[in-house]
């Protein structure tokens, strides 16, 4: 398996043009037995919930709740699926070509990744202004969190602190797709000038050949990484366990119960 | 030719020595030391079960003559004519069907022997320059016309053009000028004698009529 | 890193099948590492370059069905190998479809012509000098197109329809082909496939490294040319710098079925403006029920050139088209009175 | 005019036979006994120096035999100094090897660059580096293909794969393409050492910001600093004077020479001789040339060169790349060594002619007189040295046009494109082409007829000519000609061509058609002297003209052998021509450029001719008694005059001149000989009578050859298209020696020159200084379809003979190039409007685009697209 794929310049020397293709399906593969082997372990694991008596007990102590707690707001949502949606055109347009559907993508491609970065700029500054900016970081208070989440995947019964309005998972998937996007986009846009566009005035030569083969490899990198980061999302979307917090992205709110049961109060205070 | 030298190349399969081989087969009157030009052992290895592979030792029909002939799966007829062969009468100018210097006549029909298979002619009837004049030495009615006429400058050209015509010829057998500059226009002269060319060329066409 | 030379064949193991049967048997058994050969003109220039170094050749000629010219009920059936002097010479061709015998009279060169085929013709490769300079542009896998930069000499590229590569179709019997609404007959494993000769020829947007939906393993084994346009008005012009060898800078093939002097349906392909052979159906439809006279060719020339983004050198190509296109429309010798 | 018995007739050369059977042999003919072949190794980078190669993977592959580097190259000789003064002679001492092109204005000091240059572009100090000659192998590559290195294997595949094995390492180095990115303040240099060649000198010279911004807003900064400067007479009073003032810019391509055989070499060893097969233009004149490539003694090179596949001026002694062979030949014992040289490899080394960047100014009477020209031409020289184009293209336009103010200024830029040399008429051609069309514009403005205000502005006689360096010495002769008769050329063409009629046609137009006719002129050199012929009378009643000149196409190998048969009334038939190989003995000869050979070897020949039939007459008179004046050769035999029976036939004489040895059978030969004529007869004495001489015959001004072309040509104004319906051609080359052949280069010139104006081009990628158009189906070399074909091309000759030639004949390769390529210029200018084709070559879109705009509309001063 090669990793990248490099070519003869002009000039006679070696440079990087792309990642190898073999990479989209080491990452599809890889996405592919991650969930066989996840949903596997879940099946037959010794994995444990949390007792539901704190849960019962935590209702009765908050019981001015509202019934249905918002958790994703309808700009949110929006945003969400206006993502998951050019997220997913990129991907297909990008890899049905490689694996031999052949239509006239770039022009889908392109458009996409220019709706998902306006897409983006808007969370950036929709999270910044109207949200919890700091609640999707990741930071050192997360690691009793984490520890405790990896006992009760090995069947350990242990209580412990309960994620505010992220759990960790999400969390952690969060800053993936942060850092693949960031990086799909910024090196997206440099290619954008090797194409015709009406955004930028072609021209190849902005940068030198060594630095768009790097682009080329970054943008490649993250769009394989991309390919088993959907996977994973889409898996988790549709397990049972994790079910309530898709519902909760297409209808927004979840119930009082699911609020205690999954979260800190004390981190995540809903406000209805 | 130097001993039995091993002709493999690095990366291919183990070579063999060809110098056994070759022995008889070069027929008479090549020049057995060219023949080292394009030896090589076969890359892909030779399964001779597979329909429409084919041999290296081959018969070609030349100028009237039967030849057997070692040719390499790769090589192209202008090679085999003047490195095996010895028929350097056949000019490369480009080696790329862009300038009509290697032209020959194959069933009759002028091609480029930079750009034919030498396996692509097997069975059929090759004439190069060297083929046209009689054996007593008379000249072909368009040999005899470029003579007559002082046709051609540096002539590297020559060989080719007059293949070309006397093929050309043979389709049209009186052809007007402009018809003849067509037939004959897959030749390229960078003397530029082109207009001396057709000159000759058209009497050539009369010259073949009376032959 | 190591030196390149741009001489001398490499070696590879040569196939003559003799039936189609076996061509397609060796295909599968050699996958990509076959190549095939049709009259060897192009393939040729990427072996002599070393930029392709197939294991496999499986040289055509050899394949006696895939020659000839057959008689299929007012339409033709042409052999992939059927060389070029065949077809421009050929009575019924030049009696029913003079378009295509003069398109194929003016590809190349006569030695060119005399062993160059109808199915290398349509299937060759494209001839943008960066590309066959083996340089690591989109068509030959890389990431760059090396006559779209401001640097670029682009003379001969595309006007249309350019997707990142702007290289053009060299072909002068694809537009022919296509308007005649022929159809090309390819051998995939154990199927066939019909394909009309417009679907034959892919976009860069499609497929940035092939010029036909030809794949590996793929035979073309003939163009079926149907009767529909059998004897009716064809104009086939291509300009070129040198009248030899060069191909063209652009060409324009037109059919026209006239009833008086009303044009009752028209076919309209430019050659040399786009990766893909360029039909005009757009100027098709306008010119449908129009006169043939010098006001619809005007306009039709006008309408076919609409939307061209021209590069920095290939801007003449808009008024040249136009030109042709007014010309297919007004038919030979009209324009020369 | 004298009756010949042989000169001036058609006549079969005895070598066509050979060619037209195949049988003649080229360098790429010869086999030897384990002939070895040789790939090279080119450089992929413009400019670079090679920091390190490792060919240790192909030494190890079996059937490589030699690698050959830069290192194993001999030191070069010197390169020549400049003249010491700008000889007023002819443009170009086509001459010495390896550096043709030295020209008058070559010294040009660095005063005449700064009296001609505002003070900010004064050139540097001294001491100014020389340019380094140019080798076969290289560590700095400075073009793109340049060779590395030479692989010698048992045969081309293994080579070829050697080849690929080899990894080189380069460090980049700034590259030029187009010479005024040169010129730009900061821009890169072609060359380490500079950017401008200024004699054999690299100096640095930057334009200013403001003149290339005139540049960029799309025209020539005709006031920028020149290296070079070169004037007659006052430019601006006789602008001043001018009723009419023209100018333009103007663009023409580089071109590459692309002879069909390209310069492939064979080589071997042999008890300490060095045998060379190769492909040149001059056979004795590449001897030491070549040696001193290999790094050997000229006596230890035997050159064998029977058939040269054209040359054009590529081959003028060889090429450099001649010595790998030999080199690797000597490094394997001597063992033959084949170098075939690919069609794209011939591109890389095979020369160029160097393409201008340029603007002409031409001020002009009511009458059409002539009163100032001022021309500046930016070359690109490519990278190894001055070329003299320019300069020469100055000289021929103050001869063409007898102006009596005339100032040239130029630059000579180092491009990193393959070397330029000398192509036929270099400069001659682009003079015509840059000239010509501006003459026309001027009759049609003024209401002139164009062969009129031709006729009024040309030469005739002994003109005078030429420009000086601004400092040259007051009141020194300007240099003038042999012979001119160009408007008795314009006369019997304009009758032949029928010009008053035709000349109507000027403009018609029928549907999309528009008819151009035109008239152009061309001149260039047409010979100089200094040269031995060498002839032996042998008892087998033949005689052995041994030739020291190429066989390069032009008949003229054999056309001058004529001429020493002629003195002695030697039936042709008897005759044998010696030539194509240094082992049979030859004599020096002129080198073969510049239209020398015809001029220069008819001299020698005769001065030949005389010495045997001096031999004879002598002989005679010792034999037979009396006087030698008394004797007279005739029927094969020296007879005494009016009593023709006594009298010794031929065989008999080449007898009795061996018994009698001395000065008869070569024993004794003039002392003035060249040091290979005395070898060579040294290694002839005592076979016969011989005729040896040195060419020391009167000769006062330089020797030009003259035509006029007249053209008619069809545009296609939908298309752009157009095509050449008739030409005829009308020479001005003294005595005609061989008609057929000089129909031949006439018409091959005329089309060489089409081929320059209408397709020919050499394309380059400036962002990679990568050549684009290394097939010929990219950089175009003219068609057979490219001519005429329904009418045949005419020609025709005035026929006065040249007072300085012993036969009256002139040189007549050159002036036929500029001839054709100005009329068709001319033509598509008097079909399409004045001022529009300021760019070759003129592509269809040019007359497209413009014709749409009402202007010039693609870029007129871009290079190498």
């Amino acid at each position: 398996m090669d990793f990248v794929t490099w070519a003869l310049s002009p000039w006679g020397e070696n440079i990087l043009i792309r990642i190898s293709w073999d990479l989209f399906w080491a990452s599809l593969v890889g996405g592919i037995l991650f969930l066989v082997a996840h949903g596997g372990y879940m099946l037959f694991s010794p994995h444990h919930k949390r007792e539901s008596g704190e849960v019962d007990r935590m209702e009765k102590e908050r019981a001015g709740l509202p019934a249905r707690i918002e958790r994703h707001s309808f700009m949110a949502r929006v945003f969400h699926w206006v993502m998951a949606v050019a997220m997913l055109a990129l991907v297909f347009t990008a890899f049905l070509p490689v694996v031999g559907v052949k239509f006239a993508w770039v022009y889908w491609h392109w458009m996409a990744g220019i709706l998902l970065t306006g897409s983006i700029i808007f969370h950036v500054i929709h999270a910044t202004f109207f949200m919890d900016f700091w609640s999707i970081w990741l930071g050192p208070r997360d690691i009793p969190e984490a520890k405790a989440e990896i006992m009760r995947d090995f069947g350990v019964e242990i209580g412990g602190p309960k994620p505010g309005k992220y759990p960790l998972g999400n969390r952690l998937y969060h800053f993936a797709v942060l850092v693949a996007g960031v990086g799909a986009i910024a090196s997206g846009l440099l290619m954008m000038s090797r194409v015709r566009t009406p955004i930028f005035e072609r021209n190849p030569y902005l940068m030198g050949d060594a630095a768009y083969g790097l682009t080329y490899v970054i943008h490649g990198l993250t769009g394989v990484g991309f390919v088993g980061l959907i996977i994973a999302h889409i898996y988790f979307a549709l397990r049972p366990e994790k079910f309530w917090i898709t519902k909760s992205m297409i209808f927004g709110t979840i119930s009082k119960r699911e609020y205690l049961e999954h979260h800190d109060p004390d981190r995540w205070v809903a406000t209805k | 030719m130097p001993e039995g030298p091993i002709t493999s190349v690095p990366g291919g399969q183990p070579g063999v020595s060809r110098r056994n081989f070759i022995k008889g087969v070069i027929a008479a009157g090549a020049t057995v030391s060219a023949s080292a030009y394009l030896f090589r052992a076969n890359i892909a290895g030779q399964d001779s079960s597979l329909p429409g592979s084919v041999e290296r030792l081959i018969t070609l029909n030349v100028n009237g003559q039967e030849r057997r002939v070692d040719v390499l799966k790769h090589e192209t007829l202008a090679m085999t004519l003047r490195y095996k062969l010895g028929l350097t009468g056949t000019k490369l100018g480009c080696d790329r069907a862009e300038c009509g210097a290697c032209t020959v006549l194959v069933d009759d029909v002028p091609h480029y022997s930079c750009s034919v298979l030498t396996h692509t002619v097997r069975g059929r009837k090759i004439v190069s320059i060297e083929g046209l004049a009689a054996p007593d030495g008379t000249l072909h009615p368009v040999q005899q016309a470029v003579v007559d006429g002082q046709g051609f400058q540096c002539a590297f050209c020559m060989p080719g053009f007059v293949m070309t015509a006397v093929g050309y010829l043979k389709t049209n057998p009186n052809p007007t000028r402009a018809e003849m500059a067509h037939g004959l226009s897959g030749n390229l002269c960078r003397c530029a004698d082109y207009n001396k060319i057709l000159d000759v060329m058209m009497n050539a066409a009369e010259g073949m009529r009376r032959a | 890193m190591p030196a390149a030379i741009r001489d001398v064949m490499p070696a590879f193991e040569l196939f003559q099948p003799t039936s189609v049967a076996d061509t397609l048997g060796l295909l599968e058994r050699h996958g990509a590492d076959a190549w095939v050969m049709g009259g060897g003109l192009d393939t040729f220039d990427w072996l002599k370059d070393r930029l392709r170094k197939p294991k496999v050749v499986v040289d055509l000629s050899a394949v006696a069905e895939l020659r000839g010219i057959k008689d299929a009920g007012g339409g033709i059936e042409i052999g992939a190998m059927t060389t070029l002097t065949e077809v421009a010479t050929n009575a019924l061709v030049k009696e029913r479809f003079g378009l295509l015998a003069e398109a194929t009279g003016l590809v190349a060169s006569p030695q060119i012509r005399n062993q160059g085929t109808m199915g290398g013709n349509v299937a060759q490769d494209a001839r943008c000098w960066y590309y066959r300079a083996g340089w690591p542009c989109y068509r030959a896998g890389g990431n760059i197109c090396y006559a779209d930069t401001p640097t670029a000499v682009n003379r001969e590229h595309a006007i249309f329809d350019a997707d990142r590569c702007v290289a053009v179709n060299p072909s002068d019997t694809a537009p022919a082909l296509i308007a005649l609404d022929a159809q090309m007959v390819v051998r995939r494993g154990a199927s066939e496939l019909v394909v009309p000769a417009q679907d034959f020829f892919v976009g860069p947007g499609v497929d940035i490294t092939r010029l036909t939906l030809l794949r590996p393993g793929d035979l073309l084994t003939a163009v079926r040319i149907p009767g529909t346009w059998a004897g009716k008005q064809f104009y086939f012009e291509k300009v070129r710098d040198r009248q030899v060898w060069d191909f063209a800078l652009v060409n324009v093939a037109s059919a026209i079925n006239a009833s008086g002097n009303a044009i009752s349906e028209a076919r309209l392909v430019v050659n040399g403006v786009s990766a893909r052979p360029y039909r005009l159906e757009a100027v098709e439809a306008f010119v449908r029920g129009k006169a043939r006279d010098e006001q619809t060719a005007e306009q039709a020339g006008a309408l076919a050139v609409r939307g061209a983004l021209p590069l920095r050198h290939n801007a003449y190509k808009v008024p040249l088209m136009k030109a042709l296109v007014k010309r297919a429309i007004r038919g030979a010798g009209a324009w020369t009175s | 005019m004298a009756d010949y018995k042989l000169i001036g007739k058609n006549y079969v050369t005895p070598d066509l036979v050979a060619k037209v059977t195949g049988k003649a042999r080229y360098a790429e003919d010869y086999r030897a006994e384990g002939m070895l072949f040789v790939k090279l190794l080119l450089s992929p980078r413009p400019h670079a120096r090679v920091t390190r190669i490792d060919a240790s993977a192909a030494l190890s592959m079996p059937g490589v035999h030699a690698i050959l580097t830069a290192d194993d190259m001999p030191a070069p000789p010197p390169p020549p100094a400049p003249p010491p003064a700008p000889a007023p002679a002819a443009p170009r001492p086509q001459g010495e090897a390896g550096a043709p092109g030295a020209a008058a204005g070559a010294a040009a000091p660095a005063a005449a660059a700064a009296a001609a240059a505002p003070a900010a572009a004064q050139p540097p100090a001294p001491p100014r580096p020389r340019v380094p000659a140019e080798v076969a192998l290289t560590k700095e590559p400075v073009y793109e293909g340049e060779p590395i290195l030479a692989v010698a294997a048992d045969s081309e595949d293994i080579a070829a794969a050697a080849i690929e094995r080899i990894v080189v390492e380069y460090e980049p180095l700034p590259f030029v393409i187009d010479p005024l990115d040169s010129l730009r303040p900061g821009g890169p240099d072609g060359r380490l050492e500079g950017n401008v060649f200024v004699g054999a000198n690299v100096e640095t010279l930057k334009w200013t910001a403001a003149d290339i911004a005139r540049i960029e807003a799309g025209t020539f900064p005709a006031d920028a600093a020149a290296s070079e400067t070169l004037v007659f007479g006052d430019v601006e009073k006789g602008f001043a004077e001018a009723d009419l003032v023209i100018e333009r810019d103007h663009y023409q391509q580089t071109t590459s020479h692309q002879p069909l055989e390209s310069r492939t070499a064979m080589a071997y060893w042999q008890n300490g001789k060095c045998y060379l097969h190769g492909s040149t233009q001059s056979v004795a004149r590449t001897v030491a040339a070549a040696a001193g490539w290999i790094g050997i003694k000229p006596e230890e090179l035997v050159l064998i060169s029977e058939y040269t596949g054209g040359g054009f001026g590529s081959k003028i002694p060889g090429a450099q790349s001649m010595a790998i062979p030999a080199l690797l030949s000597r490094k394997l014992n001597g063992r033959p060594v084949m170098m075939r040289i690919s069609r794209e490899e011939e591109t890389y080394i095979g020369r160029t002619r160097p393409g201008y960047q340029g603007w002409l100014k031409m001020g002009f009477k009511k009458d059409g007189r002539l009163t100032a020209i001022d021309m500046f031409i930016v070359e690109a020289a490519g990278p190894y040295r001055r070329q003299g184009d320019h300069a020469t293209s100055a000289n021929n336009t103050s001869l063409m046009y007898q102006v009596p103010n005339m100032r040239f200024r130029g630059v000579s830029v180092a491009t990193n494109t393959p070397p330029g040399t000398s192509q036929r008429a270099p400069g001659g051609l682009q003079a015509s082409v840059m000239v010509e069309p501006m003459v026309d514009e001027a009759a049609r403005k003024l209401g002139l007829d164009r062969i009129a205000i031709r006729k009024i502005n040309s030469p005739e006689g002994q003109a005078q000519f030429g420009l000086a360096p601004v400092n040259a010495p007051p009141g020194r002769p300007r240099n003038k000609v042999t012979s001119c008769f160009v408007k008795e050329c314009l006369d019997k063409g304009a009758e032949l061509f029928n010009w008053a009629e035709r000349s109507k046609r000027s403009g018609q137009r029928r549907g999309n058609k528009v008819t151009g006719v035109a008239v152009a002129t061309g001149s260039y050199t047409a010979g100089s002297i200094g040269v031995d012929g060498l002839s032996v009378l042998k008892p087998d009643g033949k005689l052995y003209i041994h030739q020291g000149i190429g066989n390069l196409g032009t008949h003229s190998v054999i056309d001058t052998a004529r001429v020493i048969a002629e003195q002695v009334d030697m039936p042709w038939e008897k005759c044998v021509v010696v030539w194509g190989n240094t082992g049979n003995h030859v004599a020096w000869s002129s080198v073969q450029a510049g239209s020398q050979t015809t001029y220069a070897h008819s001299r020698a020949n005769y001065a030949a001719g005389q010495a045997l039939k001096r031999n004879l007459q002598e002989l005679a008179a010792l034999e037979l008694g009396g006087a030698p004046d008394d004797y007279d050769v005739g029927g094969e035999r020296v007879f005494r005059r009016g009593n023709p029976g006594r009298a010794i036939p031929f065989a008999k004489a080449a007898e009795l001149a061996i018994k009698r040895g001395g000065k008869f059978d070569g024993h004794e030969v003039p002392k003035e000989l060249n040091g290979m004529t005395k070898a060579s007869a040294a290694a002839l004495a005592g076979l016969g009578l011989m005729g040896v001489a040195r060419d020391n015959l009167p000769r006062d001004g330089s020797t030009y050859s003259f035509q006029a072309a007249f053209i008619e040509v069809e545009v296609d104004v939908e298309t752009g298209v157009y095509r050449i319906v008739d030409y005829l051609a009308v020479v001005d080359v003294g005595t005609v020696m061989h008609p057929n052949s000089l129909g031949g280069q006439i018409h091959g010139g005329g089309i060489q020159g089409f081929g320059h104006v209408r397709s020919q081009n050499l394309v380059y990628d400036r962002h990679y200084g990568a050549g684009l158009s290394n097939r010929m189906y990219n950089n175009k070399p003219p068609t057979l379809l490219d001519v005429p074909v329904e009418q045949p091309m005419r020609w025709a000759a005035v026929e006065l003979p040249d007072p300085t030639n012993p036969i009256g004949a002139k040189g007549i390769g050159e002036p036929a190039i500029g001839a054709g390529g100005g009329a068709l210029i001319c033509a598509l200018a008097d079909a399409v409007g004045d001022g529009i084709l300021r760019r070759t070559p003129v592509h269809p879109e040019q007359i497209l685009m413009s014709l749409a705009a009402g202007k010039p509309a693609y870029e007129t001063l871009t290079a190498f697209i």
